[in-house]
């Protein structure tokens, strides 16, 4: 009895450091990384290559002679039609409009979610049902409706007729989001409030809004890649001068003079892609924290 | 006027088809400890979310103080909340969730001050507040939750299950405490709970709850001696009473094997007919030992399990077919398989009518 | 209120011929090289009389440039003027008052006699009414043909469309691709039209795409059309690219023999500092029937609820019709003049053979785009860019297309 | 206790409903007003003009549903409802399918999960037009894999997708997956997180594998999570368009087409609205076949109780 007790395993259990299951697991997860890094490692190589040195090697290749030409001529020097200032153009121009139509539409759609987290009224799931299926409806079938309805009130071509429309097609997802946050947020807390005095502005601002950091965190990350990355509404509803960046992207990779410039392309398309990226890069942590919050309790 | 401090007439709250509440009617007094207690889905935290006019009712009347406050707001009721989850502003440091409510009502700062200062004092909570609620333990958040109902300075304090999250020592705590505030302030407070310790303890009066009505509404002592009717006898004590079926004749129960004379038994009607009866006897209440001999009946069962519980020890066994569970002197010698002699003093049980549950 | 915009329009009505300067959006889809280049042309002569010119370039061909066209036109904020195919693109536009009637230009710069050929005027006209300022010619039957290639294969340079298909072997012997093809059914479908008029005659064409003949489409004539065209597919099997451009610059550099496509191809060829006749060779008609379709670029002006504006599109239409914009545009752009009666000794061997069809008078074709609704067009363009990515055979396309003819309105 | 009924400080009638939490209905007018307008009167105008003959710009003549009929003889329509489905269909299988397995493997506690996280959801940030232009250079047959595989030495190998209408579709999947999986993986990362750790505890003492944990008592668990990936990508794919566009602009010849492109190369190149409107009603139609009865289980069915 004692000797048995004596010679089986004893202490702590031994660990492999490199298990055959951890390999897999790494494993599978480098192989998987390469697929996702492909395209991105891909577009900077090439936007860092010579038109020679692209004609001649593949895609993967590392640039044999680095070279920023790419990098400047799509920021400044990239002609469409007779105007040959790259990107730059367009950079400013959509910071302001993405600034606008970013705080109007968190706004509404953080109060539509906030009214139909607990405050519901009669009818009002029904109309957030039917924004939800408007979620699925392709924008551009929206196209002429929504350019009549801006032409009746006035705001056909004009910066706040874009922002309405980015509040318009952003409120759907963003209130769901919303939405279920806010249900997730104990109703309780709202009773206390209620029995503290507080009123619908008064819970939202001084209770709610503070405690939803996470999901403002994650609006921000969508609508900032939405409006950012759009070209349809931005090329209706802006004129020439105020041309988003997206439109000038469109018009360098489309404007083909003679042979396509892969590099000055790749360079256009990460320079627009810029921003986002380095959004999400920056707050890849808390944008996960804020899915968990909104998306999850469905 | 009456001094009634809350009275609710003829409450009917209904969810679609689902009626939670049921032409409901309770009176209660100033000053009163008034504990709604029911398990989970009877309605008494909805009869509560009515009163602190949370929830809109379907139909009937809430009066706060003689004031009829069906359609007031919450915070213009005269009414202060505890919740179970505690509820605290967890971006706000104590002191703000004290003051929140009174910044809302715009008062005076040094008055917000004075009344912030004066709860604190009261619930010991000083030193904690300026710390923010994520900093503090369950019994501290629960206390500031109750300092919040403080400060408002009102008349009637709702309870929603405030102890229920909280562990078994901490509520132990926590209810001595609140039954000293209780008895400092003297304002009418209304208790919602599951648990029959805490409405035993704390209430002045309980009303016991089912399916949307009040079963009982009396003092404990008279709740736990005279339940109205079975359920509330089943739903009070702890182990539950014991029920067994039978027939009344001629004032006498009888049972499979088992008859007993009611002569003892305070009626609650006059000298009720003949006909199929529920004889309730509390496991506390049959005497066991040398106490056998002085009850109206004594009988001897065998005993399935013994539960000893230190203080005492719990035998299950069966009498007249019916499970039958009896409590016995911790000291008890007894094993299971042993025959246990047993008395039962008929006047400290309870006979339900059979059809209505009633007591009879 | 209403005296002083009275009195405002009065004054620029009077002013209208040295109006202050004026800003108008112009929006149009040339983006190569060539078109560019074009563009600048008109906007330096704008800017020259003292306005300001801004580009609305919308890259992506008209594609992705109509609808917003349209709807900034329908919307309410139009640009002051913007491109279109003219035809029966604009008619609606026209019937719903967005654009602005240019009669007054058209009448004081006697445009009905000058515009050669007299088609184009009339398609701009509606309801006896001038909306729109022709601004070139544009004929798609040319195939273009690079003598690089041809010396690299060994053999003589074509002289039509068959001979172009007996000297196929040797170049994909020497690793040439015969036909430069851009994967895009506008493209595929001026290949189409351009082989039907060299083959089935212009005619058949007329028949088939003006009286919507379907007894026609199905006939014989067509047949031969498809199986040319069929032929045509494996002679562009290796050409890969998507753009026209790219694929006229397959045979700006040797890679491929020739390239089917409208004489705007010409701008590249220029761009590239090449020379007609003895860089490149071009066959109108296909070498074997010669005709030019005389579709063309149009400038329209929508309906600005301001006077100076409008005096300034005026002003716009009447320059774009000028002389001196016709000769320096359509030089740039490799397109032909709208008028007879302007210096083109500069034009290179290609303009040249265009301009001498064109002032033959026989042999004019009414463009595609102005018989066949967009509508249809795309229906064929469809067609085309099925069969040209896949092994359907000459027969089913026929049959498929004597269907859509038949529905064509 | 019937003096109360008179008390002259109770309110005299039940508050008007419509006044009842008037903040919240005042605050939530945009909400309808998008509702009501946009969506429910954008969508009846373009439903009503799908019965007319509009060209080039909306006209109300009717025509009953001749523009239907034609929709529905149409080639084009027909590839491209078909390219939905397969596109559909796979995306929405190996997207959950990735996205699920992509959020288990970074659940399973490893170093740098940050970094891999990142890794998988940083082209969400990407518009489809940039995705499109990435994979269609890494799938072109003269420059990206394809000659890369031949220049390792493995001369017959073919990966051409862009360029073989039979693959062409799955070519366009590579890159949607590419782009949207990674959402997905967080979204499932966070619903992975949200699981009680005794689930797992239970699971080991009962000796159920890994896998098997995953597939018989997770996932079930995780149905809302589902719904909503669910909700994410099928809005997605619906909307398939930007990345058609970019990508393959529907080539080769058509095989690549899908129904929104359909819908706007009629309404803006065809300058043929009413047929652009029939077939977007047809896609609508579809949409709400398969979204009411699920938006009536999530929202409408589910009461306060």
């Amino acid at each position: 009895m004692v000797d048995v007790a004596m010679t089986g395993p004893r202490g702590p259990k031994p660990k492999k450091a490199f298990s055959s299951r951890n390999i897999m697991l790494y494993g599978i997860l480098i192989l998987i990384s390469v697929y996702y890094l492909l395209p991105l490692y891909v577009m900077i190589v090439t936007s860092l290559k010579g038109m020679p040195e692209i004609r001649l090697g593949n895609v993967f290749s590392p640039p044999l002679e680095i070279t920023t030409a790419a990098w400047t001529k799509a920021w400044s020097q990239a002609c469409t039609g007779i105007n040959c200032d790259g990107l730059s153009r367009g950079f400013w121009n959509s910071v302001q409009i993405l600034v606008p139509s970013l705080i109007l539409s968190i706004s509404v759609a953080s109060v539509n979610g906030y009214a139909l987290s607990h405050w519901k009224f009669k009818g009002s799931e029904t109309f957030f049902t039917i924004l939800i299926i408007g979620a699925f409806i392709p924008y551009q079938t929206m196209l002429y409706p929504i350019v009549i309805l801006l032409r009746e009130i006035g705001l056909m071509g004009d910066l706040g007729g874009l922002v309405l429309v980015h509040t318009v097609f952003g409120m759907p997802i963003l209130t769901l989001l919303f939405r279920n946050y806010f249900t997730s947020i104990p109703e309780e807390l709202f009773k206390a409030a209620r029995v503290d005095g507080a009123g619908f502005w008064g819970i939202y601002f001084r209770i709610m809004l503070p405690m939803a950091l996470p999901i403002f965190v994650v609006a921000m990350i969508l609508q900032v890649t939405g409006i950012w990355n759009d070209f349809l509404f931005g090329v209706i509803y802006t004129k020439p001068d105020t041309y988003p960046m997206t439109v000038q992207l469109n018009n360098i990779v489309n404007s083909v003079q003679g042979v396509k410039e892969y590099n000055v392309n790749m360079a256009a398309t990460l320079l627009t892609g810029l921003v986002p990226l380095v959004i999400y890069f920056a707050s890849g942590k808390l944008f996960v924290r804020g899915i968990a919050a909104g998306a999850v309790k469905g | 006027m009456s001094n009634h401090s809350v009275e609710i007439r003829n409450l009917d709250l209904s969810f679609g088809a689902v009626n939670v509440l049921k032409d409901l009617n309770l009176d209660i007094h100033e000053g009163e400890f008034l504990v709604l207690l029911g398990s989970s889905g009877c309605g008494k935290s909805t009869l509560l979310n009515c009163i602190a006019g949370l929830l809109d009712v379907t139909d009937g009347q809430i009066f706060i103080k003689g004031k009829n406050v069906t359609w007031a707001e919450p915070s213009e009721r005269g009414i202060g909340m505890v919740f179970q989850s505690y509820a605290l502003y967890p971006q706000m440091t104590v002191e703000g969730n004290l003051s929140f409510g009174l910044k809302n009502a715009r008062l005076p700062k040094d008055e917000i001050a004075k009344r912030v200062a004066r709860a604190a004092e009261i619930l010991q909570i000083e030193p904690l507040l300026k710390r923010k609620p994520g900093a503090l333990s369950g019994g501290q958040r629960q206390r500031v939750a109750i300092g919040r109902a403080l400060v408002r300075d009102v008349d009637v304090f709702l309870f929603d299950e405030p102890l229920s999250n909280l562990d078994a020592k901490l509520r132990a705590d926590l209810r001595v405490e609140l039954k000293r505030l209780h008895d400092q302030l003297k304002n009418t407070m209304i208790y919602v709970t599951h648990d029959q310790v805490e409405a035993m303890t704390l209430a002045d009066r309980i009303a016991i709850m089912k399916g949307g009505q009040v079963m009982q509404l009396d003092s404990p002592a008279n709740i736990y001696n005279k339940p109205r009717n079975k359920y509330v006898a089943g739903f009070i004590g702890s182990p539950a009473m014991n029920f067994i079926e039978g027939e009344l004749a001629g004032g006498v129960f009888k049972a499979e094997g088992f008859e007993a004379s009611l002569a003892e038994y305070d009626w609650a009607t006059s000298a009720p007919a003949d006909g199929p009866v529920t004889l309730g006897l509390r496991p506390e209440h049959i005497l066991t030992e040398d106490q056998v001999d002085s009850g109206t009946l004594r009988t001897q069962v065998l005993a399935d399990l013994v539960e000893p519980m230190g203080a005492d020890t719990l035998v299950w066994s069966n009498l007249a077919g019916h499970p039958f569970r009896f409590r016995m002197d911790g000291q008890a010698v007894v094993k299971a398989g042993d025959m246990v002699p047993v008395g039962i003093d008929m006047s400290r049980a309870s006979v339900f009518d059979v059809a209505s549950e009633l007591r009879l | 209120m209403k005296l002083t915009t009275k009195l405002m329009a009065a004054t620029a009505l009077v002013a209208a011929p040295a109006v202050q300067a004026a800003e108008l959006e112009v929006t149009h889809w040339w983006t190569s090289g060539g078109e560019a280049a074009a563009v600048a042309e008109l906007a330096e002569a704008w800017e020259a009389a003292g306005n300001t010119w801004i580009d609305g370039a919308i890259a992506g061909s008209g594609g992705t440039a109509r609808p917003i066209i349209i709807s900034r036109i329908i919307g309410g904020d139009p640009m002051a003027a913007t491109q279109l195919n003219h035809g029966r693109q604009a008619e609606e536009l026209i019937e719903a008052g967005l654009l602005t009637d240019l009669t007054e230009v058209a009448e004081a710069n006697n445009w009905a006699e000058i515009i050669n050929p007299p088609s184009l005027l009339e398609a701009c006209t509606f309801e006896g009414r001038v909306y729109c300022a022709p601004l070139n010619i544009h004929s798609a039957q040319w195939l273009w043909l690079s003598r690089d290639a041809y010396e690299t294969a060994g053999v003589d340079v074509p002289n039509d469309w068959n001979e172009f298909v007996a000297a196929a072997p040797a170049l994909e012997e020497a690793g040439i691709v015969p036909l430069a093809m851009g994967q895009q059914g506008w493209q595929q479908n001026i290949a189409f039209g351009d082989i039907t008029v060299a083959i089935a005659g212009v005619d058949n064409m007329l028949a088939v795409l003006r009286d919507k003949d379907a007894d026609v489409a199905a006939g014989p004539e067509y047949t031969a059309v498809f199986e040319a065209v069929a032929t045509a597919r494996e002679l562009a099997r290796d050409s890969n690219v998507q753009d026209w451009n790219l694929a006229t610059n397959m045979v700006i550099t040797g890679q491929a023999g020739g390239q089917l496509m409208g004489d705007w191809a010409q701008g590249e060829f220029q761009v590239a500092g090449q020379v007609a006749g003895e860089d490149y060779e071009c066959l109108p008609g296909l070498g074997l029937n010669q005709v030019l379709d005389t579709g063309g670029d149009a400038f329209y002006f929508p309906v600005i609820d301001d006077e100076e504006t409008r005096a300034a599109q005026l002003e716009m239409a009447e320059m774009l019709v000028s002389p001196e914009v016709q000769v320096a545009f359509n030089l740039a752009k490799g397109s032909l003049p709208v008028r007879g009666d302007v210096d083109l000794s500069a034009a290179n061997d290609c303009m040249q053979k265009g301009l001498a069809i064109l002032a033959s008078g026989d042999g004019i074709l009414p463009s595609g785009d102005m018989a066949l609704s967009q509508d249809s067009t795309i229906q064929v363009e469809d067609l085309m860019a099925e069969f040209w990515s896949s092994d359907m055979s000459a027969a089913d396309a026929q049959e498929r297309y004597v269907d859509i003819i038949s529905s064509a309105d | 206790m019937s003096d109360h009924v008179s008390d002259p400080s109770a309110p005299a009638k039940r508050p008007v409903q419509l006044f009842r939490n008037l903040s919240a209905k005042i605050a939530s007018i945009p909400m309808i007003l998008t509702a009501l307008v946009v969506f429910v009167g954008g969508t009846a105008w373009t439903v009503v003009h799908s019965f007319t003959s509009s060209r080039m710009l909306p006209k109300l003549e009717f025509v009953g549903f001749d523009q239907y009929e034609r929709l529905w003889s149409t080639r084009r329509w027909m590839i491209s409802i078909e390219n939905l489905a397969i596109y559909g269909v796979c995306s929405l299988i190996l997207t959950l399918l990735i996205g699920f397995t992509l959020a288990a493997l970074l659940d399973r506690k490893i170093r740098f999960e940050n970094t891999f996280r990142t890794i998988f959801l940083y082209p969400f940030a990407l518009s489809f037009v940039v995705t499109g232009l990435a994979w269609q250079w890494i799938l072109n047959p003269d420059f990206g894999l394809q000659s890369v595989v031949r220049d390792w030495g493995w001369e017959s190998f073919a990966f051409d997708p862009l360029n073989n209408s039979e693959i062409v579709i799955f070519g366009i999947l590579i890159a949607g997956i590419w782009q949207g999986s990674g959402l997905i993986m967080c979204i499932m990362l966070a619903g992975l997180r949200g699981i009680d750790e005794d689930i797992w505890k239970a699971a080991r003492v009962d000796g159920i594998g890994t896998v098997k944990t995953y597939v018989r008592v997770i996932i079930p668990m995780m149905r809302p999570v589902f719904i909503t990936a669910l909700v994410l990508i099928a809005s997605g794919i619906i909307k398939l368009y930007d990345l058609v566009v970019a990508q393959t602009n529907g080539g080769p010849g058509i095989s690549s087409e899908v129904p929104a492109k359909y819908v706007i190369e009629y309404m803006f190149r065809a300058q043929n609205l009413g047929q652009g409107f029939a077939a977007s009603t047809m896609m609508l139609v579809s949409v709400i076949v398969i979204l009411i009865p699920w938006a009536y289980l999530e929202f409408g069915g589910r009461k306060r109780g």
